[in-house]
């Protein structure tokens, strides 16, 4: 149980010139043993997803390439291996899953075709037998159906079920290694519970080595047998799970895990209920594809939701992705039209307010977006987009630009960024700009729709913690979107549940987490990964 | 199914193309000064006020427009296009006549562009930055910049009359009025020329495409996925990248059909190709209404067949296409 | 007899040279016999839009028809009068009756006998009626008597003098009655399927392509025509015509099938040779029409000035390429043949011609303003090619040293046609003008103020009145008198040379480009004749 | 934007292609001096090929062909440029108000432009230009209007991309209007892409031009290549000059703006730059 299958030595990735460091990678040693599973676990731009690839030859070369150090598997070097024979190994020896399992897969073939032709190009079996060995395999991932699978394509299963394929596509040989890259981080936390316990159970029966690239410390909880911890390309501290769980070496190790949001409800002053703010009632609404002739289905996006927001709460809307929790979110702020029902402001219905009579109304209801990137318009200076409303809402154009650099303060910036683009600033300097913007019209209610599902876990305490602080000091009304439920108990006063369109389950956070009464909500608990060792994680010594 | 039904949706689509290009048609052409009567009576010498009124009566030319209007939608309606009384001849006849060559033509060209536009733009992209790839690139880039009548003129030049190797212009050699297969290798010399001065600025548009849209598919997951299955580069690029990187080469050949027409003319004109091309200019110098409203509509029908067909291809190549 | 030997070396020769400098000729066409057989293919430009010969007059339409049908008469190389479907003729003294002996054994090619009903038909029924020539050439024909089959009397209301120069097929075409009775003209079948007595019979026409025509082995020349097949090929493009001559695809051009530029180097061709002979009919003239309802044209002297300042010899040289010679008036010197032409008339082609023409700008009132320019005016550009754009853009480089600021308008036919001649909204337009056969045909309605007619094209749109010109013209119409016609004409070219309602600018001298295999092709109507001795060498 | 302007100036060709438009710009506008009796006036001895006097020889009237193609390139720029301008325009009106009103104005508006872009161009061009009587102007007008469409669903596809992006929601959400957005927010985000395509689209032009004067539809009062070609073309094989130098006068600028084009794609639209 203790062979060593792969034996990466001192292994440096060059980055092209211009990159914010020379090497992605920096004299990394890892080792990985035949039934392992050894997480490789960083924040974006760590280096973890290319010194994964650096394995299977996969560098985006000749920009990036593996400039020194060894890739020892089953006796060759694979950093030096000739491509006719690294080719040999691929698929047949070491497969690999990625993340995002859509664009992974060709849209253009069948799924079944696309596993068969890892047997046509390693083994000599005939059509027949490659047929019914990708049958096999599609059931052996548990998918319902194998013979349909095989027919379908990429684009007519569920996320859950194409990554199911990838696995069986890299499994296929029976592999020695398989190379995991963040395979789970695109799915919804029940199916990301589903594939890393399909993941575990399949390694298990086959005695594969898994090199199984994360960002998440919950995943790392439940899967890893090995931790590896990358930081800026330099492997910082490695060794048995629990020992770098619990008895964290490395202050970066430290910090990274002292960010990760526990699954408990923190000790919180109860907010006293105050009078209602925002509240949907009754609010329908479908999306159907348009054309001039014909109506295409009509898919249901929210299902007669009522949900009431109280001055001074936080309310946390859960659930995953096509829960209609975001739908919900931006029809209370009248950024998307809805079929039917009514959205109350402060007891006056802005339900069917014309463009110019909403303006008023705007802001008070602000938003935060979920994509730093995409939610600040990259052609304008900082100043000028949180200057944006007011100037629009009548203030002079000077004042505006002063209360912008306030603002900035506000935020944590600093108060020189007002004259930079967009793209001159990190993700979650982008993000605190974004509250910036939101915050500049001094609303009433703050819309925050995932705005740290794009972060990195360190910045995305930061942007919580911001959040929490503004809530308090301005005495905001606050709507969370998030899919995160760990998130959601940090920062949310009650919690709403969504799931198709409807709200099945609504109550203060510490009854929603204690008592949950729905058992949707409770898989949701369930599914969270690292669950147990997030309820009960040491909180570490700052 | 679904993506059956999708191409019906754009089969319904193109009914009210169609009609929308005869009423354009009808009203911009009746916009233009002049008519068929005129020009007859100024052709024949010495006419008349009178011969020309009679004429004009003769061709329904002095009924209100509306009338006019109605009665050729109606014809059109029924495929009657109306009468060219410059040619004595029905006008569906005129262009029915003329189709062939042109659809041959315009298929030869647009087959040749497309095939040698996607290996051309597949083997730059695998060459990517190598002399091969400049050479290619230079070549399009060369061939995207000349202009059409120009090429056509150097290509008589060079092959018919420096080389002697394919004759100057026409259809086929009448003269010699050759029968079955031997009148088909003579078609296709004298087909020759026409289709490279037609065909070759569509062949560097296609290369230029297919060259970027390879390059794009290069970066693209499941690329990394097939190589990660240990397939050889040569298979991932025949087997996965070509055919994700042909479809948006193929909705620039839809989008393109309209303007091999109007390439169409051009050449025609040069080649003495006996197709539509030549008949559209002869008509427009003479103002022969009828005839121009009818190869408009015909032209217009390819155009959109031309459209049906890469619908159709989307559909059997792409699988997410879908109502 | 007419000679049909068109290129023997000699005194024929001579003449060509005299015109080219130097031409080679084929010596062969000594040495080789007459063959028979083979097909010979033709450039015809612009395809014909129809067959009809009898009822339109389009130029490009006799090179084929011609082939099909014949004419009463044809014309020998001194343009005299000769035999064709007429044998013989006799005009009484007071010239009001013509009797015509029809040739016997012809037969149409349908397999009906031609007889002289079918004369009376073709000329009553059909040109007077429906051929735009007929009013003209047929205004004094009153009727045909047809005493028996093989004779045709034609009763003249008054003396026509140029009725006999205009009776062969390209234009009067004589046509089958029994085809015709009972029909619309222009609705026959036989408007695009022609049915005639021609040596050769008409095949089959796939438009855009060509026009093909088989022998008629019941043509009534004994052994003749030579050749088994005529095509009549059409190439839009002039670049190409040329490649199709010289890589041999094509043996025989005529008119302006092959563009000017190209002749020289088609000369040079080992396969190829050139004659201009066989456009004697066909006095064509390059002119400008001035718009005399303009104020500013109005005036002789600014008219006049504009012929001066026209350098005709650059015109000869670099739009014509050679191909022509300066006009010194409205007729052409072609005419010199029936001694209707003068040349003693005001010259525009003398040395200090620009000084002239600014002074009589200066005498009618219009001197250079500050810019140097004394007027400005629109020329129409003629719709029918390159040259005639060429022609204008030197127009307007002549035109501005005497301080006319000329602006070219270039438009399609349709509205060109109806700018010119029935709107009469131009300055200058530059038409191109066949005389024909007689001044009568083609010269008197440019200038005649009966000719005056809104709506109907290239007669005198110029709103030119001159009762004098009127009377000359009249006179000239009846006079029987050959020697007094000739004298009224050149009186009209003494008037209309000086009031100058137009400028007479070239006399276009057509070329004929063949293969040297194609022999005795050219006849004194050139490509208006029909083909029936042309043979092809091997 | 000077990161852009850097980018572009590492791409050897594009620049190349720039300093060959300079020139040509350069020469054009220096063709008044340079011939200051005009491309028409007739300036020596026929059909002379290129010599010291005349370095591109003469056409067949005698005109210098290098006075030709100098003031054609005037021309052609002009041509090229403002039906490209005007197809622009109107195509980001279209493509803009589709894009952004989106429902039934959108459906209506894409299907007009469809309709358009089915509708063989050369021939409605030709059309055009024959309705309108040849004339600058006209020429322009019918390049422009067969030019639009492609700008317009370039425009209405950059619209709806933007529009799905949070920081045009985030406008939204703090009350701003269509027009704001439109013009501070959508407009500024595919400038880049815009100009890029407008940029081939002189080129398109200045080639339809040139179709057009080949058949005989240019405005006979002004020098264009177009117009050389066509007058050249009869003496091609005899006098190579006549339109041998316009041609490759058309084929460099058509050459360099495509290679200018290409650079100010991956200068202004790198799609990897973001993120």
């Amino acid at each position: 149980m203790s062979d060593i299958v792969l034996d990466i030595q001192d292994l440096t990735i060059s980055l092209p010139k211009g990159a914010d460091r020379p090497s992605a990678v920096t004299g990394m040693n890892l080792t990985l043993r035949a039934g392992e599973v050894t997480c490789l676990i960083g924040e974006s731009g760590s280096g973890k997803s290319l010194a994964a690839r650096a394995v299977l030859g996969l560098l985006p070369a000749p920009r990036v390439r593996v400039t020194s150090g060894r890739i020892l598997f089953e006796g060759q070097n694979l950093a030096t291996i000739a491509p006719r024979d690294m080719a040999k190994i691929r698929g047949a020896r070491i497969g690999m899953i990625f993340q995002e399992p859509m664009t992974a897969l060709n849209p253009l073939h069948r799924i079944g075709r696309q596993i068969e032709e890892v047997f046509r190009i390693h083994t000599t079996l005939g059509r027949a037998e490659r047929r019914a060995r990708v049958v096999k395999l599609l059931a052996d991932v548990h998918l319902p159906d194998p013979e349909k699978i095989a027919r379908s394509y990429p684009h007519q299963l569920s996320g859950g079920q194409r990554q199911r394929a990838m696995i069986a596509m890299a499994l296929a040989l029976e592999p020695k290694l398989l190379i995991a890259d963040e395979p789970t981080t695109a799915l919804d936390v029940t199916t990301q519970a589903q594939i890393l316990h399909l993941i575990h159970e399949l390694q298990r029966e086959h005695g594969t080595a898994v090199l199984f690239i994360t960002h998440d410390f919950g995943v790392v909880a439940d899967i890893a047998d090995q931790v590896a911890v990358l930081q800026k390309g330099v492997l910082v501290e490695s060794g048995p799970r629990d020992a770098v769980l619990n008895e964290p070496q490395h202050p970066y190790t430290k910090a990274l895990l002292a960010a990760v949001p526990r699954l408990v409800v923190p000790d919180r002053p109860a907010t006293e209920p105050g009078l209602v703010v925002l509240e949907a009632i009754d609010v329908a609404k479908s999306y159907a594809a348009r054309g001039l002739f014909v109506r295409g289905r009509a898919t249901r996006a929210l299902d007669h939701v009522s949900v009431q927001l109280h001055r001074g709460e936080t309310l946390g809307l859960v659930g995953e992705s096509g829960s209609g929790k975001s739908t919900l979110a931006r029809a209370m702020t009248r950024l998307l039209g809805i079929d039917s029902g009514d959205i109350i402001l402060e007891g006056e219905a802005i339900t069917h307010l014309a463009p110019r009579a909403m303006r008023p109304h705007r802001r008070r209801i602000q938003m935060v977006f979920q994509d730093p990137y995409a939610s600040l318009d990259p052609r304008q200076r900082v100043a000028d987009i949180i200057a944006e409303g007011p100037i629009i809402h009548g203030v002079a154009a000077k004042e505006a630009q002063a209360r912008a650099r306030r603002l900035l303060g506000l935020v944590g910036l600093d108060p020189s960024a007002a004259d930079r683009y967009p793209h001159e600033f990190s993700g979650g300097q982008r993000q605190r700009i974004g509250i910036a913007r939101a915050l500049a019209l001094e609303p009433d209610v703050l819309v925050a729709d995932e705005p740290v599902s794009a972060l990195d876990v360190s910045v995305q305490a930061q942007v919580l913690d911001l959040l929490a602080d503004i809530k308090a000091k301005l005495g905001i009304s606050m709507l969370f979107v998030t899919h995160d439920l760990r998130v959601a108990l940090l920062i949310c006063d009650r919690i709403a549940v969504m799931r198709h369109g409807s709200i099945v389950e609504i109550g203060p956070a510490a009854q929603i987490f204690s008592a949950p009464s729905h058992p949707y909500t409770k898989a949701l608990f369930d599914a969270v990964p690292g669950a147990a060792w997030s309820a009960h994680m040491p909180v570490p010594a700052e | 199914m679904r993506r059956w039904r999708y191409f019906g949706y754009r089969l319904l689509l193109a009914v009210p193309v169609i009609f929308g290009i005869l009423v354009l048609n009808f009203f911009l052409i009746r916009l233009a000064p002049g008519d068929a009567a005129s020009v007859l009576a100024g052709e024949s010498g010495a006419a008349t006020p009178e011969y020309t009124e009679l004429l004009r009566q003769k061709f329904g030319l002095d009924r209100p427009m509306p009338e006019q209007f109605i009665a050729y939608i109606t014809a059109a309606l029924r495929f009657d296009l109306g009468f060219s009384f410059r040619n004595d001849s029905p006008v569906l006849d005129l262009i029915l006549e003329r189709l062939g060559p042109t659809l041959l033509l315009m298929s030869t060209a647009f087959t040749m562009a497309l095939a040698l536009g996607t290996l051309l733009g597949l083997l730059a992209a695998v060459a990517r930055n190598t002399w091969r790839d400049a050479a290619i690139s230079v070549a399009t880039l060369i061939c995207y910049a000349t202009p059409g009548f120009w090429l056509g003129l150097m290509l008589i030049v060079v092959f018919s009359l420096t080389l002697g190797w394919l004759p100057t212009s026409g259809f086929e050699n009448i003269a010699e009025g050759y029968e079955g297969w031997e009148r088909v290798q003579d078609i296709a010399l004298h087909l020759v020329m026409p289709a490279m001065a037609l065909g070759l600025f569509y062949l560097a548009l296609y290369t230029r495409v297919m060259r970027a849209s390879m390059l794009e598919q290069t970066g693209m997951d499941y690329v990394v996925t097939a190589r990660a299955k240990g397939q050889t580069e040569t298979r991932i690029m025949f087997g996965h990248m070509l055919r994700n990187a042909f479809l948006p080469v193929l909705t620039m050949a839809g989008v393109q059909a309209g303007n091999l027409i109007g390439g169409s003319i051009v050449v025609e004109t040069v080649f003495g190709w006996p197709g539509v091309g030549t008949l559209a200019f002869t008509a427009l110098q003479s103002r022969d209404l009828n005839l121009l409203l009818g190869i408009f509509f015909i032209s217009a029908c390819i155009v959109v067949a031309i459209n049906l067909i890469v619908e159709l291809l989307y559909v059997l190549l792409d699988p997410r296409i879908q109502a | 007899m007419f000679d049909l030997q068109s290129i023997r070396p000699g005194r024929r020769a001579l003449l060509l040279a005299s015109v080219f400098g130097a031409i080679a000729n084929g010596a062969k066409a000594q040495t080789a016999s007459p063959r028979r057989g083979g097909t010979m293919v033709m450039l015809v430009h612009p395809e014909p839009s129809t067959l009809a010969a009898y009822a339109v007059s389009a130029g490009n339409i006799p090179p084929v028809t011609t082939q099909i049908y014949e004419g009463l008469l044809t014309y020998d190389w001194d343009l005299k009068p000769a035999p064709l479907l007429a044998k013989s003729w006799e005009i009484s003294p007071d010239g009001k009756t013509i009797t015509f002996r029809l040739q016997e054994g012809v037969t149409f090619h349908n397999g009906q006998p031609f007889t002289s009903a079918d004369v009376q038909y073709s000329f009553m029924e059909i040109a007077k009626k429906v051929n735009p020539n007929g009013p003209v050439i047929l205004a004094e024909l009153t009727s045909i008597d047809t005493p028996d089959p093989l004779t045709a009397v034609f009763n003249l209301a008054n003396p026509a003098p140029y009725l006999m120069v205009s009776l062969s097929a390209n234009y009067i075409p004589i046509v089958c009655k029994s085809v015709f009775e009972g029909t619309q003209p222009m609705q026959n079948p036989s408007a695009n399927r022609p049915i005639g007595t021609g040596p050769f019979k008409f095949a089959e026409w796939s438009r855009g392509q060509f026009i093909r025509l088989d022998r008629n082995d019941r043509y009534w020349k004994p052994g003749l025509p030579m050749l088994n097949r005529i095509i009549a090929r059409f190439i839009p493009d002039a670049s190409t015509r040329s490649a199709a001559l010289e890589a041999g695809e094509a043996h025989y051009a005529a008119y302006s099938a092959v563009n000017a530029a190209d002749i020289r180097r088609l000369q040079a061709n080992p396969i190829l040779d050139s004659t201009t002979r066989g456009y004697g009919m066909t006095a064509a003239l390059t002119t400008l029409e001035f718009n005399t309802r303009r104020p500013n044209l109005a005036k002789k002297e600014v008219r006049q000035a504009i012929a001066y300042a026209i350098d005709r010899q650059f015109l000869v040289d670099n739009v014509l390429y050679g191909f022509a010679k300066p006009a010194t008036g409205p007729l052409s010197s072609v005419f010199a043949t029936q001694g209707f032409y003068t040349d003693q008339v005001r010259r525009f082609d003398v040395p200090d011609r620009i000084e002239i023409a600014n002074r009589l700008m200066d005498e009618a009132g219009f001197p250079r303003g500050a810019d140097g320019k004394r007027m400005s005016l629109y020329l129409e550009i003629n719709s029918f090619g390159e040259q005639w754009l060429r022609q204008g853009e030197y127009i307007k480089q002549a035109l501005a040293q005497i301080g006319i600021d000329l602006t070219l308008r270039s438009e399609d036919t349709a509205t060109w046609l109806r700018r010119c001649y029935t709107d009469y909204d131009f300055d200058i337009n530059e038409p191109f003008y066949s005389a024909g056969a007689d001044p009568v045909v083609g010269v008197h309605r440019h200038y005649v103020s009966s000719a005056i007619r809104r709506g109907t094209t290239f007669v005198n749109n110029k709103d030119y009145r001159n009762p004098e010109l009127d009377r000359i013209m009249d006179a000239a119409t009846r006079e029987n008198d050959h020697a007094k016609r000739a004298e009224l004409y050149h009186q009209a070219q003494q008037i209309l040379v000086e009031d100058s309602p137009g400028a007479w600018l070239c006399e276009v001298q057509y070329v004929t480009i063949f293969n040297r295999k194609l022999h005795d092709h050219t006849g004194p109507l050139g490509a208006y004749q029909a083909l029936d001795r042309a043979w092809l060498e091997r | 934007m000077p990161d852009g302007l850097r980018r572009f100036a590492r791409n050897r060709m594009a620049v190349l292609g720039a300093i060959v438009i300079a020139i040509i710009v350069l020469v054009s506008v220096l063709a008044p001096f340079l011939y200051p009796k005009g491309a028409f006036s007739l300036a020596g001895q026929p059909l002379q090929p290129p010599s010291l006097q005349f370095p591109l020889g003469t056409d067949a009237l005698g005109r210098d062909v290098a006075a030709g193609v100098a003031e054609g390139a005037r021309t052609s720029l002009l041509i090229g440029i403002a039906a490209a301008l005007s197809a622009v325009i109107f195509g980001a009106m279209i493509g803009g108000i589709a894009g952004y009103y989106r429902g039934t104005v959108d459906i209506v508006l894409m299907r007009v432009t469809e309709f358009f872009q089915t509708i063989p161009a050369f021939l409605l061009a030709m059309l055009l230009v024959v309705i309108l009587s040849p004339s600058l102007l006209s020429v322009i007008i019918a390049i422009a209007a067969v030019s639009w469409p492609g700008i317009a669903r370039l425009v209405r596809g950059e619209f709806v991309a933007l529009g799905g992006r949070e920081f045009i929601l985030a406008s939204l959400g703090l009350g701003a209007s269509g027009p704001r957005i439109i013009f501070r927010h959508l407009l500024p985000n595919c400038l880049s892409a815009i100009i890029t395509v407008g940029s081939l689209l002189v080129a398109t032009a200045i080639l339809l031009e040139t179709g057009l004067a080949f058949l005989g539809l240019g405005d006979p009062n002004i020098m264009s290549w177009g117009l050389q070609i066509s007058a050249g073309r009869v003496s091609l094989r005899t006098a190579w000059w006549v339109c041998t130098f316009p041609g490759i006068a058309i084929l460099l600028t058509v050459l360099s703006i495509n290679l200018v084009g290409d650079g100010l794609n991956e200068a202004l639209n790198p799609r990897l730059r973001e993120r």
